[in-house]
């Protein structure tokens, strides 16, 4: 049985390729301009741009980001329990309940610290 | 990271945990700003904790051309102003020259006055209705909108020939007279029109993504409205039931029965919905006015030179977007030595700030939808 | 469109034949005679319909209350015109809203009668929604004359002041933020003025601006 | 030399079918496009796209050739490596996620053993492209809306896991070719065993392909085009591109999962086996409208190109229907499995295109609350009922189906019971500040 990675190793060297490719064959073909001036100002609406693009931003964005690993994680712990279900029964359901049950304990706690809201 | 004159933004709080607040502009080349207004926001994430309008992009200096055009010259300079409502616009200055000669236009002219007067507001407001669900994210009722206002733009045309700046009207009455399915062409909009609003009505109204994103957004209180000198379905919907049509009637509107919609919130949502009724007040009055032309002349005696005897004038409508003001002062010659146009869009605008304090970005473009301006009656 | 021959080419702007405004009071001074417009010697064919001198109870509270502050009290086409003195204008902006209920205000103008000894007239449209009756305030200044702010009183005169700042270049004492308005800041001169030559400012922008000579 | 090729000979299906995916999957992204603008001209009361060939048919060509030549601008102050790099990354990413799924049941690049798991790892690799690259353009715009798009698209991930374990519930394995064969074991798709499952997957892959009403990354009416505002030209295209690709993919997803993979419906039927023939007569029919529709083209080429089109639409008929006859009876279920992938990939993505067009678009703190307190906390609780009703069915014998009515009224209670309690603990916006 030969390994099924392979091709999809080979799929994404292709995937990778093809746009490179294109992007960098079409460079070759279309007529070359060399944009100049105003054109490379990043667009703020026709008005110079005040202050870079790469200040530090909201805090929230970062709350989030920490949101996402916990429940994301705990989401990829399901998939195997979710598997192999049919094998635990019972004890499966039980541990999860456990599992869940600290998972939502967590998330009732940062819906009433307002974690969860955006503004 | 930027420095910005904090005189600019006066009670600019301090943001959660220092994040850099972000300066951005927008327009005045962005898809939701309805023209050329450039709003400047300082922003803490996506909350805006300051707004400055700044204004003046279309700026054509419209008061000093009238000073260099006659009296008939200048009538059409005006259709430029709010150019999505220039029959209001005509009306309003020609009704003030009339005040400032002290002629009147006759009965059969007020009556085709207020019937075309009552459609542009109705191409107005959806216009409004259009852009303004597209700035929420509804791309489908514009297109709606737009099929509806063009029914009203052909009226237009085959009334004077001109769909957009129509000059309309002129001073002491009507150029032209009305086309014979004048009342036939309105009749059927009107008749086709009321379930068209409820189409609307039916995609928005109770949408509840719609009504999340315009419930309790760009409050004015009625203090506020009026302080801020807002007029229009702005202070209506705040709960003040206050229009010109009614306080101080014009054309034939003393004529026709129809109600004054007010708000009680003065959020956006309100807004809309005085919009909504607004446009439904404004077929009953067309409905009404096509049972009864008054037959006669279409236009008052006055002379090929007008020549308005010294003194001043302020006459008022309201327009689609609230009280448009011409205040005229004649010297005795043929041309106005000045007038001045209150124009109803940069004097709403004026509330933005109010407005928008608070909310997140995409707020902005709601309440810049609501306002409903336009540019080239701001900066005029 | 019906237009006169005569109207050909925009004319000199026409103060000319403005009358020499009856040189309005100078602080306090009594009212004069005449309000300076209607004595206009221009031509007019029909008889000026003469300005009806205003004196019902409106005019009474306002003169009861500041005297002679109120410098004039006239109605043209029906509509009421009263001239207050421009050093107390905020007092009686002030009355006006608070009192008098004229909450609204409609609109704030200029007029430049640049023949005149005070060459600005400041309007100021007010409306009453309690009484459904609109006023209207003017003030004369004189060029660089300030005068008084009514921005904390009506929140709408913050941008008209702005605009007439912009316009007219009347300095509003007391204004948040007194800067141009429609104009770009570093704009030279105040467009509305009868004086004010349009094609000095175009020729040097266009030369400042696009490097070529304007072909006007 | 030898060994090159043997070691590659098992590959050499995979690497076509990697071969064709990629080749097609560009012009399917176009016709996409094509077909969403003509979806909405309909909804809208025009017509849509009708100049550059017979109905506006060629119009992806002509986009495509116009991006690829068109001017390519890197603006002033762009990180320029990771400009060049991060669409790049969102289109290699949308594309490798369709390394792992079965397009029929002989059409798929690789039957991984961990399949599903695969293909959701890949597929958020595609948030990296536009953060990066909203990152990397130095403008505001483009800022905020990588920065949008990194919560929702986290935010919503989360919310979509959740709904696809309540799917692996019932399947019981990742291999993605093992839960289609299982829903036809079974002879039900698991979007009526889960459809709480099914809805809240279905409303996270709205939100995670940046698709209205969520399509907040990229507001044209706020954040003019978000993460794209710098990008031109062909780059331009390319998260175009991967936008699409992905809605193909979460499109496929939901149709392995949920909708029965490449199964006719009521496959299990004996009695509704003419369904086999509604391919075929389909395709023959889309084929005769075409040339109903040639005289009426005003150009004689238009007519041609259609003419074309309808030749196609009746090759695809013919195929469809040979499949039908004994001798090729083999081959029918690769055909047709094809079609019916397909068919319900783009019913799935119909749904997107319909909801874009009828709904107001979500504020971003809207979003956020939708997500983290409704579909979130619904989805745990969904996963928590049917792990009970797998329990009843397994430990004490109920009938699946009575076990699942019950649990899924249960969690849509307490569906009913968030959104109650989010209402009201919605505070006004303008006040606290």
């Amino acid at each position: 049985m030969p390994s099924p990675y392979i091709p999809i190793f080979i799929f994404a060297v292709l995937a990778a390729a093809f746009p490179a490719v294109t992007l960098i064959l079409f460079k070759l073909i279309r007529p070359d301009m060399r944009a100049v001036g105003a054109k490379l100002k990043p667009y703020e609406c026709g008005v110079p741009p005040e202050g870079g693009a790469r200040g530090r931003y909201s805090v929230r964005f970062y709350i989030v980001a920490i949101l996402f690993v916990i429940f994301d994680v705990e989401t990829i712990f399901l998939f195997p329990w979710a598997v192999q279900y049919s094998v635990l029964g019972l004890y499966g359901l039980v541990t999860m309940f456990v599992f869940l049950g600290i998972l939502v304990i967590g998330y009732v706690w940062l819906y009433n610290k307002g974690a969860l809201e955006w503004v | 990271m930027a420095e910005i004159p904090t005189a600019n933004f006066p009670n600019v709080e301090t943001t959660v945990l220092g994040a850099d607040e972000i300066i951005l502009n927008m327009g005045p080349q962005h898809p939701a700003t309805h023209g050329v207004l450039r709003v400047k926001l300082k922003l803490d994430g996506e909350k805006v904790v300051g707004s400055e309008c700044i204004i003046g992009y279309l700026h054509r200096g419209v008061e000093k051309i009238a000073e260099h055009r006659s009296y008939q010259q200048f009538a059409p300079y005006v259709d430029r102003m709010d150019y999505v409502a220039a029959v209001s616009n005509g009306l309003g200055y020609c009704e003030a020259v009339e005040k400032l000669m002290g002629v009147e236009a006759p009965p059969r002219a007020r009556v085709i006055r207020t019937i075309l007067t009552e459609l542009q507001r109705i191409a107005s407001h959806l216009l409004w209705l259009g852009t303004h669900a597209l700035d929420i994210g509804a791309l489908t009722p514009l297109f709606y909108c737009l099929r509806e206002r063009e029914e009203i733009l052909k009226i237009f045309e085959k009334y004077c020939g001109a769909r957009l700046t129509t000059h309309a009207f002129r001073i002491g009455g009507l150029q032209y007279e009305a086309y014979d399915e004048l009342e036939k062409d309105v009749e059927r909009f009107c008749k086709d029109f009321e379930q068209k609003v409820n189409e609307y009505e039916q995609l928005l109204t109770e949408n509840r993504i719609w009504v999340g994103r315009t419930k309790g957004i760009g409050v004015i209180s009625a203090q506020d409205a009026i302080d801020m000198g807002a007029t229009g379905p702005i202070i209506r919907a705040s709960g003040v039931k206050w229009d010109i049509r009614k306080a101080f009637p014009y054309a034939a509107y003393d004529q026709y029965q129809w109600e004054v919609p007010t708000g009680k919130n003065g959020d956006t949502f309100d807004r809309y919905l005085v919009r909504m009724e607004e446009m439904r007040q404004s077929r009953r009055i067309c409905l009404q006015a096509i049972e009864n032309i008054p037959t006669g002349p279409i236009m008052a005696r006055i002379g090929k030179v007008l020549k308005p005897p010294p003194g001043e004038v302020y006459h008022s409508i309201e327009a689609p977007k609230g009280e448009l003001g011409y205040y005229i002062v004649s010297d005795g010659t043929t041309q106005p030595y000045r007038v001045r146009i209150r124009p109803p869009s940069f004097i709403n605008l004026e509330a933005f700030d109010k407005m928008v304090r608070g909310h997140l970005v995409a707020d902005v473009v709601a309440i810049i939808g609501t306002l409903d301006i336009v540019l080239g009656e701001v900066d005029r | 469109m019906a237009n006169d021959p005569e109207e050909k080419q925009p004319p000199a702007p026409p103060p000319g034949e403005k009358p020499v405004a009856p040189a309005p009071p100078a602080a306090g001074a009594p009212p004069a005679a005449a309000p300076p417009k209607p004595a206009a010697p221009a031509p007019p064919k029909e008889a000026p319909p003469k300005p009806e001198p205003l004196d019902n109870e409106l005019v009474k509270h306002y003169n009861s209350r500041f005297g002679e502050a109120i410098c004039e009290a006239w109605l043209d086409r029906k509509q009421a015109i009263l001239v207050v003195d421009a050093a107390r204008l905020r007092e009686i902006a002030e009355y006006s809203c608070d009192e008098e209920k004229f909450d609204l205000l409609t609109d704030l103008t200029v007029v430049d009668w640049p023949k005149r000894e005070k060459r600005f007239d400041i309007i100021l449209n007010l409306y009453s929604f309690p009484k459904n009756e609109r006023l209207r305030l003017k003030v004369w200044a004189g060029e660089n004359e300030p005068v008084p702010s009514v921005s904390g009183i009506w929140g709408t005169a913050n941008w008209l002041e702005r605009e007439a700042y912009d316009m007219f270049g009347i300095a509003f004492t007391g204004h948040p933020n007194l800067k141009r308005i429609l104009l770009p800041d570093e704009w030279q001169g105040h467009p509305l003025r009868k004086d004010y030559d349009i094609l000095t400012q175009d020729t040097a922008w266009v030369r400042e601006n696009l490097g070529i000579e304007s072909g006007q | 030399m030898d060994a090159l090729v043997n070691f590659f000979r098992p590959h050499l299906l995979p690497l076509v079918y990697a071969v064709v995916i990629v080749a097609l999957l560009p012009l399917l992204a176009g016709y996409i496009v094509l077909l969403e603008r003509k979806i909405m001209a309909d909804m809208q009361v025009r017509l849509g796209p009708m100049r550059v060939g017979p109905h506006g048919l060629l119009q992806p060509i002509a986009d495509a050739v116009k991006l690829l030549i068109k001017e390519d601008i890197i603006p002033e102050g762009a990180d320029v490596l990771i400009f060049w790099l991060a669409p790049l990354l969102s289109v290699t990413a949308a594309m490798l996620a369709m390394a792992a799924l079965p397009f029929g049941p002989a059409f798929q690049i690789a039957d991984l053993n961990i399949g599903l798991l695969f293909i959701l790892g890949i597929s958020s690799m595609g948030i990296f492209g536009i953060v990066l690259g909203g990152w990397a353009s130095n403008s505001h715009y483009s800022l905020l809306g990588a920065l949008r798009s990194a919560a929702q698209l986290v935010s919503y991930e989360t919310a979509a896991g959740m709904a696809v374990v309540s799917g692996l519930l019932l399947a019981g394995t990742l291999s993605t070719r093992r839960i289609v064969e299982l829903q036809a074991q079974q002879g039900v798709w698991y979007a009526f065993l889960a459809p709480v499952g099914f809805f809240v997957y279905l409303v996270a892959s709205i939100a995670e392909t940046n698709r209205a009403p969520f399509d907040l990354p990229e507001a044209e009416s706020e954040l003019v085009a978000g993460y794209m505002t710098e990008y031109s030209g062909f780059r331009w295209a390319l998260y175009f591109l991967a936008e699409y690709t992905n809605m193909v993919v979460v499109g496929a997803i939901a149709a392995t999962l949920f909708l029965g993979g490449w199964l006719r419906p009521f496959s299990g039927t004996r009695a509704l086996d003419f369904l086999d023939y509604a391919p075929s007569l389909l395709m023959f029919l889309l084929g005769g409208y075409c040339f109903y529709r040639v005289p009426k083209q005003p150009v004689r080429v238009q007519g041609g190109v259609l003419a074309a089109v309808g030749l196609l639409c009746l090759a695809l008929a013919g195929v469809l229907g040979a499949v039908l006859i004994p001798p090729l009876a083999d081959t029918k279920a690769a055909v047709h499995g094809g079609f019916w992938f397909l068919l319900k990939v783009f019913l799935y993505i119909y749904v997107f295109m319909w909801l874009r067009f009828t709904f107001p678009r979500y504020r971003f703190d809207q979003l956020m609350r939708l997500g983290w307190h409704f579909l979130i906390p619904v989805a745990i609780v969904n996963v928590m009922g049917i792990g009970v009703a797998l329990v009843l069915h397994w430990q004490w014998h109920w009938g699946l189906a009575p076990a699942l009515v019950v649990t899924t009224v249960a969690t849509l209670l307490v569906a009913a019971f968030l959104a109650r309690v989010g209402e009201r603990r919605q505070k006004p916006l303008v006040g606290e500040t």
